[in-house]
């Protein structure tokens, strides 16, 4: 960025889109000049992937104009956005589960003269572009459909690089990523723009922003309200009040002491999950939030879904409140009064095409039925309660989970065991892809959930996250607990330090 | 390779005491169409009855099967298990015509049932029921019976259109209504099966609020159809029947029906097959002939059975 | 009701059309009372088979088996012995056999698929084979005539001036409806046949719903047999030989997701209402039954094309899915 | 490899212990290599079938009217006419045609699909039934004989001792498993399978590359039709009756996945070889049709339960959608 006035690589100038009635973009501009990091800013649903949609080609627009390097183009579709030079991790993961990680990064554009494929050249390439994503021990030729969410966010990223690209799009590419994952993204993404490639970087993380931004542009309600800030001249307070139209203090809720003679809730013995984890013993009494601090690729998820018996247990035992419950049977945890808001929400938590409200009601809609008739006002009342307290948007019961933003899915999570009440809630990334404000709001529920007796998991691959909020954290590795500590007794680098160690050990 | 079935000694035109006297063991393979209607389930049945009754007699019952390449296949392996005669009432003449031949070249007498070859060559001997005769029986039945009444709506339910042998019956019938002046107003096809017979019937009596006759191919999907014209309160034509099953002709010989006659179409007929093939294998000929040898094409009668003579057929008529 | 409703109103276009060329081509005969109810007549076996298949395809499976089923339950149902003990008791007797063979015949596939994890196609293809082939064997290949007049009385009379067979279909469809739409059955099969991963880790027990929804169209497979031998009054192993295409062409011309997650009785019953119209207006035509079937190709696809046009809100999601069969 | 190769090794168990009750049962009679070309040549039309329906079955799509397409190429290969052309100039005339005839049946499929946005299921079952009323018409529903000897020569000669039939077969499964296998179009064909959005987004041509399949599709339906002729040395409107099914039985059993995204050509042709050495078990061992049928919907769930045993590493996977057809 030498340049005084260099000539912008892409200009966006006036977007609009309209999908049914939801104008999802009023007006939008953007400006993005070669070899910046520029990034877009808005809250759940302000219409950041909409608009990077437009530019990748996935959408059209109803109005506006895009320029290409000074000209202007049309963007019919993903191929053409891919010609042009604009390669896109899209926010909804979008790898072929059946295919191996080198034929996914090829995909659309593989090794191969004409139309044979050069499989060894493929796999080396790809090895290559694993490496300089720091993911060297990846084999290219494991299926992706093994891949944890994480890795498979990796293998979405080496995609674009393996394009010959002048802009890459990044929607949310840190949801799920921790925060050794992050730097390493951040070390490629400097590679990328010191070539002067440009980057479109969408996060609900602040402070990714301020370590990695060059310039930025804020979305509410679909449309723009600043363009091209700086990131250093602008304080975060700003950012906030330009994302949401207010101020958002953005801290942890007040511990509350959980009383000395509270029960243990759930207790967790010599739990195992044969090649995954052995003999695990914890447990988590009523009002304790417990948070499980480790790398992507610790086994959290696995612990967490066998405790729910989403996963069948290969030895020990799970009672919740004394009463056993039985290995592999989701059946019987609900019934005990677990709830599981899962890692991916699209696969395991949604039913995309149905209404929000049946998503939120999907464990409790027998309890509002009467021998077998659904109560469906009843079931919509509940629903238009959780939407509220959550700010779910659009707040309306009946629009289809599938048309809603990333952030919104996942507050239909939350609301189906709220809705439910639960003594056991195990949240897996409960703030993934939720903006600062919500993020605020489900903070303060999971803590008064806690307040009120609800004994509590959450993971979270951000440490920062897992120590605000819970009272005590185990520090995961590979399955194993490393330490049991009090949330306060640790920070990041205690955690990252203890991890680190474990998995050189 | 007219003689290559028939082996080269001289047959024995023994008396038939003779022919039914227990021979040489002889195996036969007989392969057929799926038994997916009662005429053909008669016919399967039959044939494993007379290979049962026949001690001399191992009778290979390959499949029921409405696929030409399957039904190759098996005559294939008949040809392979070097079996010593073969029945095969094809699920298209043309299609087995080529595999028939080559069992024949194998030195294996082929007896061809009900659908012909395309070839002569293919079969040492052919025994048919005549569909373009039993059109005929029916069509000149009507003609007797409405003669005089140029202007009378006659109806047709025939089974699976696409068969070559319902085409041959359709002419058949068309062809003997031209004599009187009569022609086919209303042709619903049903499909052999008792289900078909009354879809298409209860169709077929929408669409023409009066007739005077219906000729139904088969007795089975018969059942069907009568049970349509039952439930439409129908009764003011004459219905005639085909192929003769044991219900059928109670209902001719009871009177009350509407079904008045039916047209033969035999089914024993892979039965006598089996007795043919039995015979050549065993280098034996038929007794009542002055022929010394089996015949090389048996077309079998197709009488119209009618209150009248209904006693005489009962007794062979198949239980659908 | 909005979505479903719109999603169907192509297809009652389609059937106005239809029931427009009978109209114009044959007039009069066609729009007979007598007429219309040897269409709805026709439309009623084939009808309560469907109604069963939706539920199976809403959640996201599949039955090819109902029409060996079908056959199987109208042979057990009319045998001999089974007459025998009906004529000395009630007929209402071989009624609840033909429905046990369907719920035993739909507990065996269920079993197969959920505890067994072998496709549903799969399955029900070897039920299918194997069906016909016990129907065989326990019928001899004969065709059993229905003698109880009871039960033939019954089946073929008339109630209202309306055929018990048409009341059967319509009593079948508003059941099919309400199930599906109103009470935690229907809740949990569309539930499963959307997201079925989504629908365990919420605690519904899917295995259990999934064998339930095997017996469902089992015992529906019961009664088009049961409805057949009122028909026919005959038992045989043929009845219902390939209904399972028909069925489910129904089905998924209605508007029923083949991949689940989405089903529609109202649908349903239109797609089977207009092929059994269509077949009708080509009789009353006594068109040439090649010429039928090319034209019946043609209208399927238009049919299948003039309900997306109308249910446009859903274009969009049916185009990203094009192949998904 | 490895983990197709551990799929299929499930159905080489199932065939194996096939061929050993063949061997038990008939002794030498079954193991003759008489009988064994018997196996493969009747295994070879649907065999060539199977292989394009693996094709469109991995792509998540389906094709019923392969049999109907097949009696169409069949009928069309051996009109008068056509014969008449090829006998004044090359028989391969009559190869063209048919494979012409296969392809533009498959376009339409494909065309109605991808761009019609109709679903497989119902564009297919439509052409099935078109198809079928197509053949009878340019038929006139009689069976044309193939009298072309260069033709018939051709496609009845043995090679090696190997009929020609059976290399075609070989051939065309070679083709398959390095087109699906080593090719973009292979991987693409998996991808669309495995998530047609993404693919999309990935910047492939989607919509045309299910056209291609079809076409795929189309044109194995008109070799199996010319292998049909060959084998017939007749054209009719019945050849390929419920070969759909067949083959969808035979790609499904062999482990392609019927949502997509997952297909094996090894897997396909062994399971083509299973069902017709079943059949010529049964032959041998001179079982009733009925039983043979009721043994055959018991196999054929056997040999999907043997196939996940050793597949154990996906079993999991499959647990979670067993109701997904
Ligand atoms: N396909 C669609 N159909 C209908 N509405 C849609 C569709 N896609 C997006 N929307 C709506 O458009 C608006 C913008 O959504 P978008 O996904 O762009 O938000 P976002 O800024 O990316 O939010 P998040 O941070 O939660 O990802 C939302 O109100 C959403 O509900
Ligand atoms: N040792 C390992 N070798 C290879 N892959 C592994 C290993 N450990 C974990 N994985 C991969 O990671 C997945 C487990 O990650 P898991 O979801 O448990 O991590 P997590 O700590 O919950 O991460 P997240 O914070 O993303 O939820 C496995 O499904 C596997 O694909
Ligand atoms: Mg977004
Ligand atoms: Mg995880």
């Amino acid at each position: 960025m030498q340049d005084e006035n260099p000539r912008p690589l892409l200009e966006v100038r006036g977007l609009t889109k309209q999908f049914g009635a939801v104008q999802a973009l009023k007006g939008v501009d953007l400006s993005v000049l070669p070899g910046e990091v520029h990034c877009v800013m808005g809250q759940n649903g302000a219409g950041k992937s909409t608009l990077i949609k437009t530019l990748s080609g996935v959408h059209q627009p109803d109005e506006g104009e895009i320029f290409w390097e000074g000209e202007q183009v049309g963007i019919p579709s993903p191929t053409a956005a891919l010609g042009l030079g604009i390669a896109t991790m899209y926010q909804e993961l979008d790898v072929v589960d059946g295919l191996s990680i080198a034929e996914n990064i090829f995909l659309g554009h593989e090794q191969a003269t004409g139309g044979v494929l050069h499989v060894k050249k493929a796999n080396a390439v790809a090895r290559t572009l694993l490496r300089r994503l720091g993911h060297g021990s990846l084999s290219p030729s494991r299926e992706v459909g093994t891949l944890s969410a994480a890795n498979k966010q990796i293998v979405s990223m080496a995609r674009a690089l393996s394009r010959d690209t002048k802009l890459i799009i990044m929607d949310e590419p840190s949801a799920i990523l921790d925060a050794g994952e992050v730097q390493n993204l951040f070390r490629v993404v400097r590679e990328l723009t010191s070539q002067g490639i440009a980057v479109v970087y969408i996060s609900h993380r602040l402070e990714e922003i301020r370590e990695i931004g060059d310039r930025i542009s804020v979305i509410k309600d679909g449309q723009s309200t600043a363009n091209n800030l700086d990131v250093a001249d602008t304080p975060k307070a700003e950012l906030i009040r330009r994302m949401t139209g207010r101020d958002v203090a953005n801290v942890f809720p007040e511990r509350t002491a959980i009383p000395a003679d509270a029960p243990v809730v759930l207790d967790v013995a010599e739990l195992e999950l044969a090649g995954h984890f052995e003999k695990l013993s914890f447990s988590v009494r009523a009002g304790e939030i417990l948070g499980f601090a480790g790398l992507v690729g610790s086994q959290r998820s696995e612990i967490v879904e066998t405790i729910y018996g989403a996963r069948k247990a290969t030895g020990g035992q799970v009672s919740v409140k004394g009463k056993k419950l039985t290995a592999g049977s989701v059946t019987s945890a609900v019934d005990a009064g677990i709830g599981l808001s899962p890692e991916e929400r699209k696969s395991q938590g949604l039913i995309l095409d149905e209404p929000i409200y049946k998503n939120v009601t999907l464990s409790t809609f027998e309890r509002f039925a009467r021998t077998g008739l659904l109560d469906e006002s009843a079931e919509r009342r509940a629903a238009r309660e959780q939407i509220d307290a959550l700010e779910l948007r659009p707040a309306d019961p009946q629009r289809p989970a599938r048309t809603l933003s990333g952030g919104n899915q996942q507050k239909i999570l939350l609301a189906r065991w709220l809705v439910h009440g639960t003594t056991v809630l195990l949240l897996d990334e409960p703030t993934r892809g939720v903006d600062v404000g919500a993020r605020a709001e489900i903070y303060t529920l999971i803590r008064r959930l806690a307040d009120a007796g609800t004994a509590i998991i959450i993971i979270s691959s951000e440490i920062e996250e897992v120590l605000g909020l819970s009272d005590n954290v185990l520090v995961i590795d590979d399955g194993q607990v490393l330490a049991q500590k009090t949330a306060t007794e640790i920070d990041e680098h205690g955690v990252l330090d203890l991890v680190m160690k474990g998995s050189a050990a | 390779s007219s003689d290559s079935g028939g082996g080269s000694a001289q047959p024995s035109n023994a008396s038939s005491e003779g022919n039914a006297a227990a021979g040489d063991e002889v195996v036969i393979g007989f392969s057929g169409p799926a038994a997916d209607h009662g005429w053909l389930g008669a016919i399967n049945s039959a044939a494993i009855a007379q290979g049962d009754s026949l001690e001399d007699v191992d009778l290979r019952v390959a499949e029921g099967t409405n696929d030409a390449n399957l039904q190759i296949s098996q005559v294939e392996q008949f040809i392979n298990d070097k079996v010593d005669a073969i029945v095969l009432l094809p699920t298209d003449g043309a299609a087995l015509t080529a595999v028939a031949t080559k069992a024949m070249d194998a030195g294996i007498p082929v007896i061809n049932v009900d659908r012909e070859f395309s070839s002569p060559a293919a079969a040492r001997t052919t025994i048919l029921g005549d569909n373009y005769g039993m059109g005929r029986s029916a069509g000149e039945y009507i003609c007797e019976r409405l003669g005089g009444k140029p202007d009378a709506v006659v109806a047709e339910i025939p089974g699976v259109d696409s068969l070559p042998l319902t085409q041959d019956r359709s002419k058949g019938f068309a062809d003997a209504l031209k004599t009187c002046g009569l022609d086919v107003d209303n042709r619903v096809p049903a499909d052999f099966t008792v289900a078909g017979g009354e879809a298409a019937a209860s169709q077929l009596l929408a669409a023409a609020p009066k007739i005077d006759a219906i000729w139904n191919h088969d007795d089975d999907q018969g059942h069907g159809v009568l049970a349509a014209i039952d439930s439409a309160g129908r009764d003011e034509f004459f219905m005639v029947g085909g192929a003769g099953s044991k219900n059928a002709m109670d209902l001719i010989k009871g009177g009350e029906s509407v079904l008045e006659a039916t047209v033969l179409y035999p089914s024993t007929q892979a039965a006598d097959g089996v007795r043919l093939a039995r015979l050549i294998a065993q280098n034996k000929a038929m007794s009542d002939l002055v022929e010394v040898e089996v015949p090389k094409r048996i077309v079998l009668n197709a009488p119209v059975v009618t209150s009248d003579n209904v006693d005489q057929y009962l007794p062979t008529a198949f239980s659908s | 009701m909005h979505g479903p409703a719109g999603r169907s109103l192509g297809l009652v276009v389609a059937l106005v059309v239809l029931v427009l060329i009978g109209l114009v081509t044959s007039g009069d005969r066609f729009t007979s009372s007598e007429n219309m109810l040897v269409i709805l007549r026709h439309a009623s076996i084939i009808g309560v088979l469907s109604i069963g298949v939706t539920f199976v395809i809403t959640a996201g499976g599949i039955d090819l088996s109902v029409g060996s089923v079908l056959g199987l339950t109208s042979v057990v149902g009319s045998l001999t012995a089974v007459q025998a003990a009906a004529s000395e008791s009630t007929w209402l007797l071989m009624v609840v056999v033909s429905l046990l063979v369907g719920a035993v015949a739909g507990l065996i596939n269920g079993v197969i698929i959920a505890y067994g994890n072998v496709v549903a196609f799969i399955a029900t293809l070897a039920t299918l084979v194997a069906a016909r082939g016990l129907a065989e064997i326990i019928s001899e290949r004969r065709t059993l005539l229905v003698t109880n007049t009871g039960f033939t009385k019954f089946m073929r009379a008339d109630f209202l001036g309306v055929p018990v067979l048409v009341w059967i279909f319509a009593l079948a469809a508003a059941a099919g409806w309400f199930l599906l739409n109103r009470t935690t059955f229907g809740r949990r099969t569309v539930a499963i046949g959307g997201n079925l991963e989504a629908s365990r880790l919420a605690g519904i027990k899917v295995k259990r719903h999934i064998v339930s929804l095997y017996v469902l169209v089992g015992i529906a497979a019961g009664v088009a047999g049961l409805m057949m031998m009122g028909r026919t009054t005959s038992g045989t192993s043929t009845h219902g030989y390939l209904y399972e295409l028909d069925a489910i062409a129904a089905v998924v011309v209605g508007g029923t997701l083949l991949v689940g997650g989405r089903g529609t009785i109202m649908g349903t019953v239109l797609g089977v209402l207009i092929f059994s119209t269509l077949t009708n207006v080509f009789t009353q035509n006594n068109m040439d039954t090649s010429v039928q079937a090319l034209a019946k190709g043609a209208i399927i696809v238009l049919a299948v094309l003039l309900q997306q046009r109308f249910a446009s809100g859903k274009m969009r999601r049916a185009k990203k899915q094009p192949l998904k069969a």
